[in-house]
Formats: C-alpha cells, sequence, structure tokens
C-alpha cells in the first residue's frame, strides 16, 4: 500500500542502480558495434514498406507527406527526423515532391535542414524546393485542418506519419485514405496506434518506431543500441518476472518473506 | 553588480548584456570547425545533464555546498528559460505562412483570395487579441470610435464564433471518420483481428445502456463469478487489466528505445547530420 | 453567448462538416481562416502567457536585466536562414534536445518505475478465486507482449516464436479495447456539436 | 474509377446514417439512468472521504473540442462538491479557456445550492509555466496564483484563507482531454502523495488504468458515460444521462457497420472464387 507520508523528490539507490544498469547495456551495445561486432536486426514488416511505399509514389508521379504530428523538438521527434532523412533522401534520389507540415517552429527549422542537407547529400540541392516544408500551425485541428486540405489538394500518393500524435492521427489517416494515398505510421502514442492500424496500410508498433532508425541506415551506432535495449528490456522483464516470484513467496511464506524487497528497493 | 537593476541602469545593464552576447558569438564564430563541433558536443552533455543530476543526486549530501542539492532551485527557472527561449521562435512560423501567402497572393495563383483570408483572420486575431488584453480603453482614446466592449465583441467573434467552433467540429469530425474505417477496414482475416474486434464489441457495448441490457439477467453480486459476464462489467475488467498490461508492457518497450535515442543524443553518438558542423562555404 | 456568434459558429460548423462529401471552396476558405486564426491565437497566447508574464515582467518591471540572455538565445533560431551562422542556430537546438533527453533519463525512475512495481502481483492466491486469474493474465500479456519487441535475434525457437505470437494476440486485445472506448469518447463530441447546431442554432428543445 | 465512386456512395451512406442516429435520438431522447462502474465510485468516495475544510482543486484542462465529455464530467463533480458542501477551486494550466467554461457551469448550479462565488469556491484561472508552475505550485500556492480569474488578490477571497501549501490541499481532480495527467502524479502525488482523481474523455482511458492500478490515482471518469454514472451516484441527472441514448444508438451501428463490412467482403470474395 502507498503511504500519503511525503516521499523523496530524488533517487533511491535502486532506480539510480536500474537507471546505470540499463544505460550501460545500451552503451556496450554501442560500443561492441562500433568495433566491429556483427549485430542482427530481425526484419519488421511496418519499415520495410518505407522504401516500397516511395517507389508507389515514383511511379504515380504524385507527392509524397510526412507529418510529425504534434511532436516539438524532443527525443521522440529526433527519432522521426532520423527516418525523414531517409525518406527525403530517396524522394531526391527518385525525383519525388516531399512536403512536409508542421506544428512545431523550432522544429520546423531543424526538419528543413534535414532535408537540405538530404537532397545535398544526393547531389540534388537544386531540386529541394523550401516551400515545401511549411509551417502549419501550433493549434492541434488548425494543424490537421492544413493537412486534409494539403492531402486532398496535393493528390499525395504516399503519407508518412511520424512523430508524436495525439486525436488528429485518424483526422489524418482517414483523409489520407480517401485522398488514395499509400500511408505508414508509427508512434510511441500507444493510444492511436489501434486507429493508424484501421486507417493506413503499415503501422509500426511501440519501440519499432524507436528502432526506426536503426533498421534503416544499419549505421552499427545504431544497430548496437538496439541489441543493447534488447538486453535492457530482458532486465526488465527479468525484475519483472522476480518482483512476481517475490509477491508469490510473500502470499505463501509471509513468516519467511515479510515483504516484496524487490519493490521496496525500488521505492515502490 | 549582479542584483536586480532599475531605471536608466537597468537598460545600460540590457543593452551592455545583449553586447557581451554578441562579442561572445563573434568571437567563437572565428574559431576553427574542429572547435565549433566540440562546443556542440559540449552544449549536448551539459544540457543532457541538467535535469538527470539534479535527479539522481540526493537532496542532502554534505559534499554540496550548503548541505542541499545544488541544481534544485534551478528546475523552475530553467523550466521557465526554455519555454521564453521557445517563445521567441514565434515569429519565425508566421514568417514561414506570411510568405507561402503572400505568394500565392502575389503571383495570383488559384484560390489566392483565400490567403487574402488567411491575412485577415491572422493579423484581426492577433490585434484584437492583444489589444483587448492590454488596451481596453485606449480605442476610444485613438479616435477610432472603438469602446473597450467593441473590441471585446471582435475578439468574442474571432474566437468564440470561429476559433472555436472550427476546432471542435473538426475534432468531432472524427465520430464520421471512425465510422467509416469501422465499416471499410476493419476485417477479420486473422485470429489477430478476431481478438481485436471482439474486445472493441464487448468495451463498446459495456459504455452504453443497450449493452448493459443485453446482459441484465446475470446477477450483479461481486461474489458471484457470473457477474464478470454482464458486459459493463467484463469491460471494466477488460480496460482495466488485460489493456492495461498490454500498454505498459508497449511502454515498457518505449521507455527503453527513448532512453537509448536520449543517450545517444547526449554523448552525440547519434549520427544524425542536423548537429554536424561542417566547413561553411564562404 | 449573443445569438450572432452562434450563427457564425454555426456556419464555420456546417463549413467543416462540408469535407464529409467532398473537399470544397468552402471548406478550403474556412480551412484558411481557420489557420490564420489559429497562427493569429497562437502568437497573441505566446505573448500573453509566456512572455509577458515570464520574460518582459521579470526583466522590465523586476530590473533582472539578465533575462536579456533569453532574447539573445531565442534569436539563434533565426540564423538558420545564414548559411554561414547557422551552426549558432545548432547549438541552442542541441541544448534544447539535451534538455528533453535529460528529463528522458529521469522519466524513467519517476514514471516508469513505479509502474513496474505496480506489476509484481502475486499470481497464486489462495483465498479470492478470480483475482489469481487476473494477476496471471496480466503477467502473462507483459511477457508475452514485451517478448514480441525483441528485435536482436530470429523469433526461430518455438518458445519465443509462440509467447512472441501470444504477444501480438493479448496486444490486439489492448488495442481493440482502446478503439472501443474511444468510439465512445469522438461520438460524444458529435453529439456535443449536434447538440449545438440543434439547441442553439436551431433553437429547438428536445421533446 | 467505378471502385472508388462506390467506395465514396458507401462513405456517404455511412455518414448520412450517423448524422441521422445522433439527429433524432437527441431531439426525441429520455435520459438513461447509467449504474456507477468502479472506478467512478472510487472517485465519488475519495471525494467523501477528503476533509471537508481542506480545498479540492479541479484541474480544468480542456476546452470546446472535448466539451462534449468534459463538461458534463465537469458538471457532475462541482454538482457534487457543492452537494457535499466541499470548497474547491477551478483552476486551468493547460488549455486557456478551461476555466472559464468551468466557471459558466459552477456560476449555473450554486444557485440551484445557493453557494457564493469566493466563499464557497474560487477560481484560480488560468496560469502559465505549464510542469515547472506544477512543480512549484504545492511549495506556496499563493505565491504562484497570485490572484482570481476575476483579478482579484487571492488574500481577499474568503475561501483562501488559510491554504498555503499542499497541506491546505485534499485531493486535485484533473478534467481533461489530453495527456495532462502524469504532471500531477510526478510532481504531487509522486513527491508529497496528494490524492488525485481523473476525469478524461474516452481515448485517453486506457493510459488511466495503469495509473489507478499503481495507486497513482483514486478514480477516473470515463467520457461522457463517467459523467452519466456520476449523475447516478449523486441521484440527480444531467447532460451525462441525457445524451446516453444517442450514445447507445452510435455504438450500436459502429458495431453494425464492422459487421456489415466483413459480411460484405466475404461475399464480395466469394463472388470473385466463383
Amino acid at each position: 500500500m502507498r503511504s500519503a507520508t511525503v516521499k523523496t523528490e530524488h533517487a533511491n539507490l535502486g532506480q539510480a542502480i536500474l537507471f546505470l544498469a540499463v544505460s550501460g547495456v545500451i552503451l556496450a551495445g554501442i560500443f561492441l558495434s562500433r568495433r566491429g561486432r556483427q549485430l542482427f536486426i530481425r526484419r519488421i514488416p511496418g519499415l520495410s514498406a518505407i522504401d516500397e511505399s516511395i517507389g508507389r509514389a515514383t511511379e504515380m508521379g504524385r507527392p509524397i507527406l510526412f507529418t510529425f504530428g504534434l511532436a516539438w523538438i524532443d527525443i521522440v521527434s529526433m527519432q522521426a527526423l532520423a527516418i525523414l532523412s531517409h525518406i527525403a533522401r530517396l524522394a531526391a534520389r527518385f525525383g519525388n515532391r516531399l512536403i512536409v507540415p508542421l506544428a512545431d517552429v523550432p522544429l520546423y527549422t531543424l526538419a528543413e535542414e534535414v532535408c537540405r542537407e538530404a537532397y545535398a547529400a544526393e547531389g540534388k540541392p537544386e531540386a529541394f524546393n523550401p516551400d515545401d516544408i511549411i509551417f502549419l500551425s501550433d493549434q492541434q485541428f488548425a494543424y490537421a485542418a492544413g493537412v486534409i486540405g494539403l492531402m486532398h489538394r496535393e493528390k499525395v500518393a504516399t503519407a508518412f506519419y511520424f512523430g508524436y500524435f495525439y486525436a488528429e492521427s485518424l483526422l489524418l489517416a482517414e483523409s489520407g485514405q480517401i485522398a488514395g494515398a499509400v500511408q505508414v505510421a508509427g508512434t510511441p502514442a500507444t493510444t492511436q496506434i489501434p486507429f493508424f492500424m484501421v486507417a493506413t496500410d503499415y503501422t509500426i508498433i511501440g519501440d519499432e518506431y524507436f528502432a526506426g532508425s536503426a533498421y534503416l541506415s544499419r549505421e552499427p551506432t545504431l544497430v548496437g543500441s538496439l541489441v543493447g535495449q534488447d538486453v535492457g528490456k530482458g532486465i526488465m522483464l527479468l525484475l519483472i518476472v522476480a518482483g512476481t516470484v517475490l509477491a508469490v513467496l510473500n502470499k505463501i511464506m509471509p513468516g519467511i518473506f515479510t515483504q516484496n524487497y524487490l519493490a521496496k528497493w525500488l521505492g515502490g | 553588480m549582479f542584483g536586480p537593476k532599475h531605471g536608466a541602469e537597468l537598460w545600460v545593464y540590457i543593452g551592455a548584456t545583449a553586447a557581451a552576447f554578441v562579442a561572445v558569438f563573434a568571437v567563437l564564430h572565428w574559431l576553427p570547425v574542429r572547435f565549433k563541433r566540440w562546443l556542440v558536443v559540449v552544449c549536448a552533455f551539459l544540457g543532457g545533464l541538467f535535469y538527470s543530476l539534479e535527479y539522481y543526486l540526493p537532496a542532502k549530501h554534505r559534499w554540496f555546498p550548503g548541505g542541499e542539492n545544488p541544481l534544485s532551485p534551478l528546475v523552475i527557472p530553467m523550466g521557465n528559460a526554455v519555454a521564453v527561449v521557445s517563445g521567441f521562435a514565434l515569429a519565425l512560423g508566421l514568417i514561414n505562412l506570411g510568405l507561402v501567402h503572400g505568394r500565392n497572393i502575389a503571383r495570383a495563383r488559384p484560390g489566392w483570395y483565400n490567403s487574402v483570408a488567411f491575412f485577415v483572420a491572422l493579423i484581426s486575431m492577433i490585434v484584437f487579441g492583444l489589444w483587448q488584453s492590454y488596451v481596453p480603453d485606449a480605442a476610444r482614446a485613438a479616435g477610432l470610435g472603438l469602446s473597450g466592449r467593441q473590441v471585446h465583441r471582435v475578439y468574442d467573434v474571432l474566437f468564440n464564433g470561429l476559433f472555436q467552433p472550427l476546432g471542435a467540429t473538426l475534432f468531432s469530425v472524427l465520430a464520421f471518420y471512425i465510422a467509416s474505417a469501422a465499416f471499410r477496414a476493419f476485417r477479420i482475416r486473422t485470429a489477430e483481428a478476431a481478438f481485436m474486434m471482439v474486445s472493441a464489441f464487448i468495451v463498446m457495448l459495456g459504455q452504453v445502456p443497450v449493452g448493459q441490457w443485453l446482459t441484465q439477467g446475470l446477477p450483479t453480486s461481486v461474489g458471484n463469478p457470473l457477474h464478470y459476464l454482464r458486459v459493463e462489467n467484463a469491460a471494466n475488467w477488460l480496460y482495466s487489466t488485460w489493456s492495461m498490461a498490454g500498454v505498459r508492457a508497449v511502454d515498457f518497450g518505449i521507455a527503453v528505445g527513448a532512453l537509448a535515442m536520449a543517450l545517444r543524443v547526449w554523448l552525440s553518438l547519434e549520427r544524425g547530420s542536423f548537429f554536424e558542423v561542417r566547413e561553411s562555404k564562404k | 453567448m449573443p445569438y450572432y456568434i452562434v450563427v457564425i459558429g454555426a456556419i464555420a460548423t456546417l463549413a467543416i462538416y462540408s469535407i464529409l462529401y467532398r473537399e470544397n471552396p468552402v471548406f478550403r476558405f474556412f480551412e484558411h481562416v481557420f489557420i490564420g486564426v489559429a497562427a493569429g491565437y497562437g502568437f497573441y497566447l505566446t505573448i500573453d502567457t509566456v512572455l509577458k508574464p515570464n520574460w518582459w515582467t521579470p526583466m522590465v518591471e523586476e530590473g533582472k536585466w539578465w533575462w536579456v540572455l533569453a532574447l539573445m538565445v531565442g534569436s539563434l533560431f533565426y540564423l538558420i536562414y545564414s548559411r554561414r551562422l547557422v551552426w549558432m542556430s545548432r547549438l541552442l537546438m542541441v541544448s534544447l534536445m539535451a534538455l528533453s533527453a535529460g528529463a528522458q533519463f529521469k522519466g524513467l525512475a519517476t514514471f516508469y518505475v513505479p509502474q513496474m512495481v505496480a506489476s509484481f502481483k502475486p499470481i497464486f492466491v489462495a483465498k479470492a478465486p478470480f483475482v489469481a486469474p487476473t494477476n496471471l493474465l496480466i503477467f502473462v500479456t507483459l511477457v508475452t507482449v514485451m517478448s514480441y519487441f525483441f528485435f536482436s535475434f530470429e523469433h526461430r525457437h518455438p518458445a519465443i516464436r509462440g509467447s512472441a505470437k501470444m504477444g501480438r494476440w493479448m496486444l490486439m486485445v489492448s488495442f481493440g479495447a482502446i478503439f472501443g472506448s474511444t468510439v465512445m469518447g469522438r461520438m460524444s463530441l458529435f453529439i456535443d456539436r449536434a447538440a449545438f447546431l440543434l439547441f442553439d442554432f436551431l433553437r429547438l428543445s428536445p421533446k | 474509377m467505378t471502385g472508388q465512386g462506390a467506395a465514396e456512395r458507401s462513405r456517404h451512406i455511412v455518414f448520412a446514417l450517423v448524422w441521422a442516429g445522433v439527429v433524432i435520438t437527441l431531439v426525441w431522447s429520455v435520459p438513461t439512468r447509467m449504474p456507477p462502474s468502479p472506478p467512478a465510485q472510487m472517485l465519488y468516495d475519495a471525494i467523501e472521504k477528503c476533509p471537508p475544510d481542506k480545498l479540492i482543486v479541479l484541474s480544468t484542462s480542456w476546452d470546446v473540442g472535448t466539451r462534449g465529455e468534459n463538461g458534463p464530467q465537469t458538471a457532475a463533480i462541482v454538482r457534487h462538491l457543492f452537494k457535499s458542501n466541499r470548497k474547491f477551486a477551478i483552476f486551468g494550466w493547460i488549455a486557456p479557456p478551461g476555466p472559464v467554461l468551468a466557471e459558466q457551469i459552477a456560476q449555473r448550479l450554486a444557485k440551484q445550492y445557493h453557494k457564493r462565488y469566493g466563499v464557497d469556491w474560487v477560481n484560480w484561472g488560468y496560469k502559465t509555466g505549464l510542469a515547472p508552475m506544477i512543480q512549484a505550485l504545492p511549495k506556496d500556492v499563493p505565491a504562484i496564483i497570485r490572484e482570481d480569474l476575476f483579478h482579484t488578490p487571492v488574500g481577499r477571497i474568503p475561501v483562501m484563507k488559510g491554504v498555503r501549501d499542499y497541506r491546505d490541499i485534499a485531493m486535485v481532480i484533473e478534467l481533461t482531454g489530453t495527456g495532462s495527467l502524469d504532471t500531477w502524479i510526478q510532481f504531487w502525488q509522486g513527491v508529497y502523495g496528494t490524492q488525485i482523481g481523473y476525469a478524461c474523455t474516452g481515448v485517453m482511458v486506457p493510459e488511466a488504468f495503469p495509473r489507478l492500478d499503481a495507486g497513482q490515482i483514486k478514480g477516473v471518469l470515463k467520457g461522457l458515460v463517467g459523467a452519466a454514472e456520476y449523475e447516478t451516484l449523486l441521484g440527480v441527472p444531467g447532460d451525462g444521462q441525457q445524451r446516453m441514448t444517442s450514445q447507445s444508438v452510435v455504438h450500436v451501428l459502429v458495431i453494425a457497420l464492422i459487421l456489415l463490412g466483413n459480411f460484405m467482403a466475404l461475399r464480395a470474395r466469394r463472388k470473385t472464387k466463383t
């Protein structure tokens, strides 16, 4: 049971150790991989669909749309930028028009950077049109209205949704569907996943989202990090199993196991 | 020296600080690219350290100056500072919007009148918003024939007549899209999809009287295990246990994924081109 | 609310609903008005709720001159338009990003650890017949769903393959519940808009 | 092209059905009594257990966008607080219009229960600063709030007498259509153990249960149904129960559409086979 007493605003030892352990295995994965250790990633179907979907837009000669949802500058949009960078390079290579409507001004500046760099890296800096990176609105539904309008008017062939989405997820995805676009979506906003699953063609679930850049680029740092993440999740899983066993022992043999030591150690 | 200042002295301090800031960046600008790269790495490291050190260091320790966590009092000012700094980006968005729509009008592109509507809406919202907030009675004094009340009324039209209903209505379009998506795409081709559908049905029925009417014959007492079959109880149970566990499991994965991303940003291990500093073409 | 505002609101409402038929000039017009009003509102709100109380007041009225640094740092955003000075804006972006990274480190402990601890539930209890199966189900869901999200090896071994597959099923139950509960929410929003049109605009009353 | 046209036609039919279902049932409706679910009951009990001399904070993080759900919820909770003579403060930190819309509801109900502004409740208005402000608030409430919605300094408001820090606040109820709950958990419940109540839109509900299970929140109102359930607990029908018929009809409609969609797909597949 939870007491109503004042709890510390700072980490206890258990939390600190858990943080260091999970961070440690991720960093270990990164350094092993950078040293040249070959690491494996299994197939993630939604992510494989990204390249195919760009191909479709090329065939149809119609634009690609990429949206971050309402994401602002943070860890979530950082990952989305990495995926945008990949998509922008392919778009530059195949001569697709890429439209990126945004809802956050600082992020807008970064997205423009990323696209400009991507076109330059493909040797086509002149093909980059800064007018296609559009700040629409930082108000949720004004942003959604703008994207809906864009999808219909520009006859988008492919739409990508990577970032943080709220209620606008289905508004955008269903409009894209009505406009006839093939759609790929991924977001750590778990409550929006079912709507993307229903309305888009490929959905990236949960932390497949954070696996995205590793999967697409096969950069050793990112692949190593992904393997380290697996070990980190393994640690959390083991803790859950251990905590459950202790909870059972506490019920069966309350004389010996007077409390759930693990729960206490983690400051629950 | 560093305390608050007032009157003319304040403006001297403000001017001097701004000048010093420009001077520092001017000096930095002439440093070699190698150094600028290093500066970016240091900024990332220090920025990432702030909230984490504050939290993972204990509240009190004898090693701290004065025995208290030195970062804790800075948490709130830091939050304010970030909000203010981000706030200064506001004109950037307007510049972009203004350029796009301005060009539409200048080149008389099809639908240019929509861009005019955009400007009218934008400018009147800014003007009347700030006006009703800061100069409630200045209007009459300025001889424009608009009293504070009338300014308020114009703002009311913009906010309660346009902004709010437009947003609420667009939001409610979801009701229709959910129905059309359900009809078009909710296909039961696999066991997975069947699981999703059954669970969705139970929850949808459990929330409304008509669903509860379906299982009204079943016992209501908590002691009887059959009461779990009442659709509202089944829906609640589905929500609070099964669905909760699934969401939680996904979130644990996301936590570790986000942690990894955060580590890579913090230690500048991320490949991304966007933070790299290159030789600038002069 | 005066009736003329209700009428304007009703026109705006119907204009947005016209997208249900198809994209059309009326929708397009109101879309632009909406973006304009929203951008203006965002601008006004930033000044009124951020810059005025948290920057201007402390700096000018309370004499805290060092707040001018916030303006200087914020102006670095605008350097993205300069090829030569763009690196300075990167300094700002990377700092913002890193602050959010630091918050993530903290979030692991403050947010996820309590949830982990809450998952430590006894899966065998002698007395209450239904609690233990529920706890067992929670436990199985947690373990199988988490196992689905392991990326670094092929899911070949029957144990992991079975677990991952079951995890996906469990996940679909969650997603179904989310879908179902959202239907309720979205429908209530439309009911509210319909009530506005019927009772406020057309001035009907429920029979 | 004909496929496209058929898809458009069926979409239009679906939209028309939703329109018809809601409009008809709104005009001809009867309030439906909803039996309260455990999370609603928990919230009710938690409020009942609050000491009457302490303040309850209603954090109204909603605007007209989610008024369909949060409005009836706010009305039901305000009614409970008036009925049980609890003092409360309306407050906003996410959505600027929230406290204004909630104030309209409170003013309307106050007449019924003969309550007076300033004595029985206060409206702190919308305050800026987001999470850092919420973090600072428990340490010194009057310093952060300073004045109410009507620009009266808090020192001159009777109900604010003796309200200094988190110890004078019995409970915080977050009424929201967005992910604003965790800030309270992180900075209030997690640090001081303050009780948190939650009333959210339907979509936020699945995320609420892990928090409820972990004891981080004390109860949940689930969207419009939550409001209807709460109205049952109070024994007074309101908008929640009034709109339940429409809600029933559209839920059944969505289920029927899913089944119909599957049936038609099955038939189409059979046809192509033969």
